[in-house]
């Protein structure tokens, strides 16, 4: 069982959801000054808190055309007008994956998926079960950007399925059986985090498989290898991951996410 | 000029069976529902269907077992859910799908739209999506190497819809489009079409177009055919001109779970209906249309 | 000596020039519905005299980005605002050369030139004097229109050294040494009409080298071969470039070109 | 955000000699003439332009004498004649030039802003520009056959600037700019540069670019510098705020006939001014440019 300073059981006590600790994580991993290609959810959320707090000039791009987003309603999906509101451009898939993801100045991508391996592959597009396949939404920009994106992290619940040792379906390539993006012919950095409601993984060993980063404060480290479909190495002492500041849950709980439409 | 506006049923009417459509819509944005209800109205078969991101309008017509073939680089109905009668589809086999990213097809219809028979992009390279492709369409995508660099780039075939058809808030008589919000792959793919249809919510004088030209993203001239539909995308959206109406995409969402609900929805909301007004009265009329009606500001 | 009809003589007398037939015959080489490709000057006041009168529904592109443009004040070249006013699209040149041109979508492509050759090649760019080189304004879009258009239209005033045996600089293929178009490699028709102050010159013939279409009235055979720098068939009787109208003319005098800009 | 506003000097002092620089004018029009004034003022050296239809701005860093290469469509000063200080410079050999078309340069930098290495085209083939270019530059073009079809093409690599640099009417302080009337190849052009420089008219607020982000050509995120300069394209126009000054462009065209006179025209107009407010003093100040200012409706 990992040590959990005072400070952060009393925090974790006042009730900080494991969404909000997600959404602060990924808000950690971009820069100021750095373009994201975000989806509609957490990673929005996230970038959101970033630009309220520690990266204010951060750009975000939605792969449909929009950049600088600042909308005022919640959106239910990259489709949703409500997203558009108050964009600096609206442009179109060959200029937010084409002309910046492609062209390379894409500093960080954020993807979901339904499952992602130790190398940090995705499958972002069917289940499999005796044999059967089950189709899901398929890869949209999924691939793109995990192909082109100098850093990928990657969201996703915490799970035997939804990280296995290895993805049903690779559609989205990190380091495929351990080989650097060179070797597989692909500009982008590839994976750089997976941020879960249990811990944040990352790629940064010699074999290029997920390693622990951190765990979140009142996970337990059985808890973590049960639910995790791939060996983990944990280091000792455990890292933690920091709880969001009193600042950032007062923004993600009164100004970014009032409703608890993301953060449950 | 006048003699490009047409009726739906009469655009309809010209598209053979087996023709490769190429369809606007994204999810739930500026789907062309006026366009592909007449589509299974009139039932034309044997169709290849390609799209960026695919949203109702496709699901349509996949569910009234009208297309063999989609080339698609994603799809879904957003919070509504996935395009379950897509999805079955593919599933069971019952439809070729050529599976790959939105930038893919955006190159493709880049191609296409250049008159360019192929073009280089770094997506899909050491993806399980890739190793299908290569078996399934070659005449798709190939691997090949920058003759300058020697790097290794996946070259796709740039892709020439039969007809292209997208959804627009405002059009001329003539054709020339102005497309309010993002536009996806729109612009391409409408330039990519051997004949190229659109279906306006407005029609507006050129006068009213050459105001701000620079806001022409398809110029008339491309243009064979101007449909003029207020509220022909309902029920998804159309940025400055209605929100999607969530009412009844729950209730499609219900519907097209399986194929009995879903042809169960098909007779009664499509043949069921002779036409577009038809169905919008059926599904609320005047007053639910205004209940969807964007505010002037916000756009939705 | 050609001869020519009673009516011909009398609107000749009436003091029709040469520019005016030069415009009139460009114009009447436009079909109505069709796309095309123009350049400041005769080729512009040619498709607006098109547009006046049989070809309403004609759609004009300039290289620079504009549509259907309906200027009010005379444009000193193509890139003075006044050609872009009231136009129905502003893009540039990948729609106009790009997405319409290489698309194969154009059907007359208007060009000029420092000199133009019996197969329709045409040098727009360099002039040379024992064997120094002369550099002009280059090709821009020039090589592009003649290599893709369906059909060629080539503005020149008629002279010796502007219709040279063979072009000192090959910048617009036409018919390179009388081959095909597919066997050049090349998508658009190629040359399809030179129109100069003295003739109208076509290429449908098996050798693909210029012959006489119509010689303008007033012109004698005599005058146009010593201003000819190659070969050229006369068929007998010789054909005769009809005259603008009497509307034309009206359309032309009052109402496109009243300050003679471009109808000297 | 406003660290990106800066002088014309500063930004300038950031460019090393030897640089290849993407500029965005065409003939007369938007010709980011304060950069060019300021790159003859510090005496920038041993440059490469590339540009799809050259102007004054080109002409006069030619005639500066610190071009080494240039790689263009074509370019004239309109009516005003051709641009000869260029010419001189092909005639006698003092630069190397790669000549080519104006679709060309913009598939060029298309592949470029894209992120290709490289792009088919049917241009140029069978004309003695693709013999020269063969020879001269088979790093910048070369045949090939398309993978699919076999046709044969020419294969252009991506034009990938060192700087970009763009005169637009309208940015704000990050960057985000908007263009009225044709844009020729500028889109491109701004995306395929490594850095991106954009002189502006006028300095707007975010706010207002919000209110019409469809018309934001370039996205603020790719900018890194923002020159504010209004009549910095005099003599050259821009389109909805000023038109060509034909006085001063009739005298121009007088100055650049030979080297000599040429030099008197850089020594009194560049040389002579310490920036670009003296340089509009001297060329008729506030009058002038009342003169010259476009007129609302026709924006010229």
């Amino acid at each position: 069982m990992a040590s959990i300073s005072a400070e952060l059981q009393e925090q974790t006590a006042s009730g900080v959801t494991a969404s909000e600790i997600m959404v602060t994580a990924a808000a950690h991993e971009v820069r100021d000054g750095e373009t994201a290609v975000v989806g509609i959810g957490l990673p929005q959320v996230a970038c959101v808190l970033a630009r309220m707090t520690h990266a204010p000039r951060l750009s975000t791009l939605l792969e449909i055309g929009v950049a600088n987003m600042s909308p005022v309603d919640i959106a239910v999906g990259l489709a949703d007008s409500r997203i558009f509101y108050r964009a600096t451009c609206w442009s179109g898939f060959l200029d937010t994956l084409g002309m910046n993801l492609h062209r390379g100045v894409v500093d960080v991508g954020f993807i979901g998926g339904l499952e992602v391996d130790r190398f940090g592959n995705v499958n972002t597009t069917l289940t499999k079960e005796h044999g059967k396949e089950h189709w899901f939404n398929g890869s949209a920009g999924g691939n793109d950007v995990a192909s082109l994106a100098n850093r990928v992290v990657v969201i996703v619940r915490h799970g035997k399925r939804k990280l296995p040792e290895a993805v049903a379906y690779l559609t989205s390539p990190g380091f495929v059986n351990g080989r650097s993006r060179q070797e597989l012919g692909l500009r982008g950095g590839g994976p750089h985090r997976v941020i879960t409601d249990m811990a944040v993984l990352g790629f940064d060993n010699p074999s290029r498989t997920a390693s622990l980063v951190s765990m979140h404060p009142g996970i337990t480290v059985e808890q973590l290898l049960d639910n995790t479909g791939f060996p983990l190495e944990i280091p000792s002492p455990v890292p933690i991951t920091p709880l969001p500041s009193k600042e950032e849950l007062r923004l993600l709980r009164e100004e970014i996410d009032p409703g608890k439409m993301y953060l449950r | 000029m006048p003699d490009k506006l047409k009726s739906v049923a009469e655009v309809v009417r010209s598209i053979p069976d087996g023709s490769h459509i190429a369809l606007g819509g994204f999810a739930i944005a500026r789907n062309a529902i006026v366009f592909a209800h007449e589509v299974i109205r009139q039932q034309k078969k044997n169709l290849t269907l390609s799209q960026g991101v695919m949203g109702m309008e496709t699901d349509l017509l996949v569910g009234a077992g009208l297309v063999s073939k989609i080339i698609v680089g994603g799809g879904s109905l957003d919070r509504f859910g996935p395009v379950r009668c897509i999805n079955r589809a593919r599933d069971t086999g019952a439809i070729v799908h050529i599976d790959s990213s939105s930038l893919s097809l955006a190159f493709g219809y880049l191609a296409g739209a250049l008159g360019i028979s192929f073009i280089p992009i770094k997506s899909l390279l050491a993806s399980e999506m890739m190793e299908r492709l290569e078996t399934a369409a070659p005449d798709y995508l190939r691997r090949g190497k920058c003759p300058f660099t020697g790097e290794e780039f996946v070259f796709l075939r740039g892709i020439t819809p039969d007809v292209s058809v997208v959804h627009v808030p405002i059009a001329d008589p003539n054709g020339n489009c102005w497309i309010h919000g993002p536009r996806w792959e729109n612009e391409e793919q409408a330039k990519a079409g051997k004949r190229l249809v659109v279906v306006t919510e407005e029609l507006v004088p050129t006068e009213y177009i050459q105001r701000e030209p620079e806001r022409t993203v398809i110029p008339g001239h491309r243009v064979e055919a101007v449909i003029h539909q207020p509220f022909g995308a309902h029920p998804t959206s159309v940025f400055g001109c209605y929100d999607y109406d969530a009412d009844h995409l729950k209730l499609y969402a219900e519907y097209h779970k399986t194929p009995e609900k879903m042809n169960e929805y098909l007779q009664n909301y499509v043949f069921g209906t002779r036409d577009h007004w038809e169905y919008l009265e059926k599904v609320g009329g005047l007053r639910r249309m205004n209940e969807i009606k964007a505010e002037a500001i916000f756009g939705y």
